[in-house]
């Protein structure tokens, strides 16, 4: 067990110098930088303001500049902005990030219920009915669905702001605060979730029907267990505890999946920012959040697959 | 001995009951799968739509009609025009081919570099299978759309002409898909390896050759239909995002996802449903078709996953 | 030049478990642990033993489709380790393997007559032209029907795809097959069927066999010698007579009385082993019978007893017989 | 003679698949008396292991009992709610399977899962359930009780995990154990091991045992009475030393002679020709006919029920039937 713990730490490791090796590359190959596109600057300064940024230099040597920065902290400078990219994305993350979280919980809940369901009802109405779903769900582009839904609910029905944190100019404090914002996530949160809970649905589905035809769910049925033990006891168990590997990319997952929504609802979070930055070029915001999303998945990975490994006897104990 | 030699031999004409090829087994069972039929004539139709049915519009495809600017659905538009008077009918069916065609095409790239990669990586092992694998790992580490938009962002960065950068999307497309088919060929590759079948060409001296072309592959191919059925309906959602997004395939050029730009315009997003509410449709309909087919074939070409 | 045909001496095969970075030294398995014997030509040579005793893992190496960790193999003189890839394809010829599993050693993709004929073609030793009728002639000795030629494999019952197998096996006309438990999921009426089959061929053909099975009744029945394996290592070895007759070894002898018999009359004196097959990663100390033996001393966990030739062709490794 | 405890008549039990009905269990009737042991003999497909499911009700979903009775001290199990067979199951009956190694769930220690029946059945507290699984490893000669209630499946040898298996069956008390081929996956020596537990338990327990098997070695050590089974049918039934000692029907001739026995030289083994026919596509007459060396016309007509053949023996075959020449 330490061994692995272990052998798959150094995986990590390797992995993220990849990662942050192949984010930095695409970027160093982009023909302008943010200094050339300001064209306020006279060539003198921008020659001045690349030695200072050290982009005259060989891109290893860059790439190893950057890197050393980088843990220190530093992700650079944000034009648009005018403020450092780290204290940028950390102004933002939190509103990504609770929305992530509530959709999260949203999609895990509802997944395990219905996919437990329609598995040990399979080929009843209710699971045609939540197989059909489980495709629509899984199939709907983020923005037009998010359309749709602003649409329905905002514009046509007028019960759900259409879009923001807030409404403009509000002024609440405290309790009426936390309401309106809570107003607000409903549809963000709820898309999110749609568009996530289709395939973790089909997932435990599956797990749950190879589980429940293994032979020591008929040794518990034999035993005289009540069916209910048998199936949320035994069986599922078994079908769990492989899903704590897929928990590991659900976070980036909604992250990297809320950036169109974001943009459609005008929702001040990081994705947002991102794709502000694609068109306005700031470019180090671009590849911080990029470094951000993938240290996360890489960073999660080996501690699901850890936990994984700390959870199943089967692997525990060897 | 004689006679019970004899009795071998009819009983062996007697108790095989003759059954049709593993392929036509697969298509017979698909063709109970009611959903899975039903999408797959969706499906059909949508490429008539799209490939044949631009030579029965009477419109044709960029010509702006100032006259009939905006026109909400009717006989002589069926689902109206736009802001330059185009009629919208046509311009779907054109944005059709051209995201199948990139669905499809993207498909085919990460197909045939995600299995060539997978197949020498799963038969000769060693460094490089280390290799190809960390690489597939660190790609598999970034996020799909956040590097789509990067790649999206050179594109526009080198100024890329609209009519290359379908091509480009395509292999960007391929770019983010072939991890993950890569480690999937690998993995079932190494399980074939281990079949007592796949010891037998050992024993029987057959060629490297022999062995990948006439048992591996052909018993990878099963898996690789589902999967690249799925792939097409992935690459299809990335590129109607990354058009929406303007990174994508660019106007001039129509594709379902620049078609829905429309809708960021607030006007015609309230008051003119009919320009972003069709492309939104298509890609929905035709995604969802690609994936129920997708899980028919699945249950089609392994029938022990379903009972 | 003698009729031996394989001669195999010290013979090891270990397993590593651990890959990766760091290299662990963890114990390895040690499936096959120092055996040596030689099969004549014509010869039945039967292999006896429960799980992990190795016994599949010496005709995977002595057919050279693993490596092996130490000692030799030689056919026909010819250490086959050290063969060119020309004279390994040659050997390929020369010798076969039949499985356990007829389901899973069968390509379900490749028709019959295609999983015969390949290997013969690939060889040169029939033209492509003349291939189908060597297939038919070859089918026919295995009691297999022309038609069956253009079949796919699942149409077939377990029995007729064993038939299949030797088929393919038999198609290039080898002098030395390795049936790998090739009954053991077989039903009775049909594991008979294929036992006849295999008793045909043999003798038709001057085959000799190695064949390994944990079904001593169906040893005794097909072989004429008999090595009987326990972890890693044979511990009797002798003519079916004289093991049948006079087992030595307490292993042999509690595994003969272990067989049921189908006969309710029958009264036997069993002796009873107590416990576990040991794990062959870390086997009990000198004899690694010991922990089970009814009587096993204390020599018995110092030293490890020496595989001798107790009576003319009758090997044993226990201290005391 | 004992009481009667289980009595099954015209059992049938069908499968829906793909290719259409299987007949697994065709009007089979059999019983067993308190204290006897019953071997169903069969080869694969035979319909042995399903008839032993559609006792305990534990059919896969695509089978069902069409019809029959299964009567088990006096009650109609197939009229029983599936309450009344919950309680049945593991307490009154008791269920060994083939595979020790599967039929364990991994994910839980031995002891909890020996302690899961105690607790449902006998309503006792999770303490003395433990207390009382320890008692019944140390009873099956396994040392180390302690040890072993805290270990996984995985970490227990095959041997180990079918004791387990039959600790359980017999938490209970059970009137009845159903093994169904409990040694097949095990290697001969521990076979021998596992062979002489049954037997003990029945001698010390006077539990009845219904053992299915393939395997007619075991089924001469250990039989009271044998059923013998092909293609869903019952084929032929007698106590064992009156059926090993004459087998009348050509099948069990065939079966007997066809298995190598150790020190009986043969020459050539006995060969039943061809396969066991495909359940979906039966014919009329009897399902062996394709098989049998003694097929007459009326064979391939008509199928044969069974007759009285001998004290207490019965046979399902045309030679042993009167005037059916």
């Amino acid at each position: 067990m330490k061994q692995y713990v272990l052998q798959r730490f150094l995986q990590m490791i390797v992995i993220l110098f990849g990662t942050s090796f192949i984010i930095f590359f695409l970027f160093a190959i982009l023909p302008g930088d943010f200094i050339d596109s300001n064209i306020s600057l006279t060539p003198q300064r921008a020659q001045e303001l690349k030695s200072l940024y050290g982009l005259d230099q060989p891109i290893l040597h860059r790439y190893l500049n950057w890197l050393g920065n980088a843990l220190h902290g530093d992700f650079g400078y944000s034009l648009k902005h005018q403020e450092k990219v780290l204290s940028l994305l950390n102004k933002y993350v939190w509103n990504s990030f609770f929305v992530a979280i509530f959709a999260l919980i949203l999609t895990w809940s509802i997944a395990l219920l219905t996919g437990v369901l329609s598995a040990i009802k399979q080929y009843s109405w209710f699971d045609g009915a939540v197989t059909f779903l489980v495709f629509a769900a899984m199939s709907f582009p983020s923005f037009f669905i998010s359309l749709l839904f602003i649409k329905w609910f905002g514009v046509d029905l007028q019960i759900l702001p259409i879009g923001g944190m807030i409404e403009t100019g509000s002024e609440n404090t405290g309790v009426s605060y936390l309401l309106e914002v809570g107003k607000h996530m409903i549809l963000p949160v709820t898309i999110l979730t749609l568009l996530s809970v289709g395939s973790l649905t089909r997932y435990f589905r599956t797990g749950m029907l190879e589980v429940i035809r293994l032979d020591y769910i008929r040794t518990a049925r034999a035993k005289g267990l009540k069916e209910r033990v048998v199936i949320f006891k035994h069986a599922l168990k078994n079908a769990i505890l492989p899903a704590i590997t897929l928990l590991a990319f659900e976070l980036p997952g909604l992250f990297s999946g809320a950036i169109i929504m974001e943009q459609i609802f005008n929702w001040p979070g990081v994705g947002r920012i991102q794709l502000e930055s694609v068109s306005f070029r700031d470019y180090p915001v671009l590849m911080a959040f990029t470094m951000f999303l993938s240290c996360l998945t890489i960073i999660g990975n080996f501690l699901a697959d850890v936990t994984y490994a700390a959870v199943d006897p089967r692997i525990r104990l060897r | 001995m004689e006679t019970q030699s004899l009795l071998v031999k009819q009983q062996n004409s007697k108790t095989i009951v003759k059954s049709p090829s593993l392929w036509k087994q697969t298509y017979l069972r698909l063709k109970k799968n009611k959903m899975a039929m039903v999408s797959l004539f969706f499906l059909m139709f949508m490429f008539l739509l799209s490939f044949i049915g631009p030579y029965f519009s009477p419109y044709i495809l960029d010509r702006t009609d100032v006259a009939n600017m905006n026109q909400p659905p009717s006989a002589s538009h069926w689902l109206g025009t736009d802001n330059y008077g185009r009629d919208i009918l046509t311009r779907l069916m054109m944005a059709g081919q051209i995201s199948l065609t990139i669905g499809i095409a993207a498909m085919f790239l990460s197909i045939l570099i995600g299995s060539l990669l997978g197949a020498i990586s799963g038969f000769y092992r060693g460094i490089v299978d280390l290799v190809i694998m960390r690489l597939a790992d660190i790609l598999m580490s970034i996020p799909g759309l956040p590097l789509l938009l990067m790649m999206g962002a050179i594109l526009s960065e080198w100024k890329v002409p609209a009519e290359y950068r379908l091509y480009l999307i395509m292999i960007m497309l391929s770019f983010v898909g072939w991890p993950g088919l890569a480690r999937l060929v690998r993995g079932q590759i190494l399980s074939l390896k281990e079949q007592p079948f796949m010891q037998a060409t050992e024993v029987l001296g057959l060629s490297d050759r022999r062995k990948i072309f006439h048992h591996l592959i052909p018993n990878t191919v099963p898996i690789l239909l589902v999967v690249a059925t799925l792939n097409v309906a992935g690459s299809i959602l990335s590129e109607s995002a990354l058009s929406y997004l303007g990174l994508g395939v660019v106007p001039p050029t129509p594709s379902w996802g620049n078609m829905m730009d429309a809708a960021n315009n607030f006007m015609d997003f309230r008051k003119r449903p009919w320009l972003w509410i069709p492309p939104g449709t298509a890609i929905f309909l035709t995604v969802v078709s690609i994936n129920l087919l997708g899980d028919g074939l699945r249950d089609a070409l392994d029938p022990k996953l379903r009972r | 030049m003698s009729d031996t045909l394989i001669e195999v001496s010290n013979l090891k095969k270990y397993y590593t478990s651990s890959k990766g970075l760091f290299k662990k030294l963890s114990d390895p398995v040690k499936a096959v642990d120092g055996v040596s014997f030689t099969i004549k030509k014509g010869e039945v040579f039967g292999l006896v033993g429960e799980s992990g005793s190795g016994k599949s893992t010496i005709g995977k190496t002595i057919l050279r489709i693993q490596d092996k960790t130490g000692g030799e193999v030689k056919y026909k003189g010819q250490d086959i380790f050290n063969l060119s890839k020309k004279e390994l394809r040659h050997l390929r010829v020369q010798t076969q393997l039949v499985f356990q599993d007829p389901f899973s050693s069968l390509n379900p993709r490749i028709r019959v007559g295609d999983a015969i004929g390949e290997a013969v073609v690939e060889h040169g030793i029939v033209s492509k032209q003349e291939v189908r009728a060597h297939v038919l002639e070859v089918m026919e000795k295995c009691g297999l029907s022309p038609f069956h030629i253009d079949r796919y494999p699942h149409e077939f019952s377990g029995g007729q795809r064993q038939r299949i197998v030797i088929a393919r096996a038999m198609a290039l006309n080898p002098e030395f097959i390795v049936m790998d438990e090739p009954v053991a999921s077989l039903d009775v009426s049909i594991q008979a069927q294929i036992i006849n089959l295999f008793s045909d061929l043999q003798r038709e053909n001057g085959l000799s066999y190695l064949f390994i099975s944990h079904d001593i009744s169906v040893v005794e029945h097909l072989c004429t010698k008999i090595a009987i394996m326990y972890l890693g290592n044979i511990v009797e070895l002798a003519s079916k007579e004289d093991l049948f007759n006079q087992p030595l070894h307490p292993y042999t002898k509690a595994l003969l009385s272990a067989v049921p018999i189908p006969d309710p009359t029958a009264k036997r004196e069993r002796i009873l082993l107590k416990g576990d097959i040991p794990s062959p990663i870390n086997p009990p100390s000198g004899c690694k019978f010991r922990s089970r033996c009814p009587s096993a001393t204390n020599l018995c966990s110092e030293k490890i007893p020496e595989y001798r030739e107790v009576n003319k062709d009758h090997f044993v490794a226990c201290h005391y017989v | 003679m004992s009481e009667m405890l289980l009595e099954v008549n015209h059992l049938v039990t069908n499968f829906h698949t793909e290719n259409g009905i299987v007949q697994a269990v065709n009007d089979v009737s059999f019983s067993i008396r308190e204290g006897e042991t019953v071997c169903i003999v069969g080869e694969s497909g035979c319909g042995k292991s399903i008839t032993a499911l559609s006792l305990m009700q534990l059919i896969p979903e695509n089978g069902k009992v069409e019809s029959g009775e299964i009567l088990f001290a006096g009650n109609n199990l197939l009229q029983l709610t599936k309450k009344d067979i919950r309680r049945l199951r593991g307490n009154e009956i008791g269920m060994i399977f083939q595979e020790p190694m599967t039929s364990l769930n991994p994910v839980f220690t031995i002891g909890e899962q020996m302690i899961e029946p105690i607790m449902e059945h006998l309503f006792l507290s999770k303490k003395d359930a433990y207390k009382k699984a320890k008692e019944l490893i140390t009873m099956l000669g396994m040392p180390n009780a302690e040890k072993i209630i805290q270990l996984y499946p995985h970490e227990l040898s095959g041997g180990m995990l079918q004791r387990i298996m039959i600790a359980i069956a017999l938490s209970c008390n059970p009137k009845l154990i159903i093994a169904d081929e409990p040694t097949t996956a095990l290697d001969v020596t521990i076979q021998a091991q596992i062979l002489d537990l049954l037997r003990d338990i029945k001698k010390e327990f006077k539990t009845s045992i219904l053992l299915i098997t393939h395997d007619l070695g075991v089924v001469a050590e250990m039989a009271d009475y044998v059923v013998v089974m092909y293609a869903g049918k019952l084929v032929e039934e007698g106590p064992v030393l009156e059926l090993f000692a004459d087998p009348k029907h050509p099948y069990t001739k065939g079966l007997l002679q066809a298995k190598p026995v150790i020190g009986e030289r043969k020459e050539r083994l006995y060969t039943i020709a061809g396969q066991v026919p495909n359940l979906t596509d039966l014919k009329d007459g009897c399902y062996f006919a394709d098989r049998c060396e003694h097929v007459q016309g009326i064979c391939r007509k008509k199928q044969p029920d069974l007759t009285d053949v001998g004290q207490h023996q019965k046979t399902a075959c045309w030679l042993y039937k009167e005037g059916a020449r």
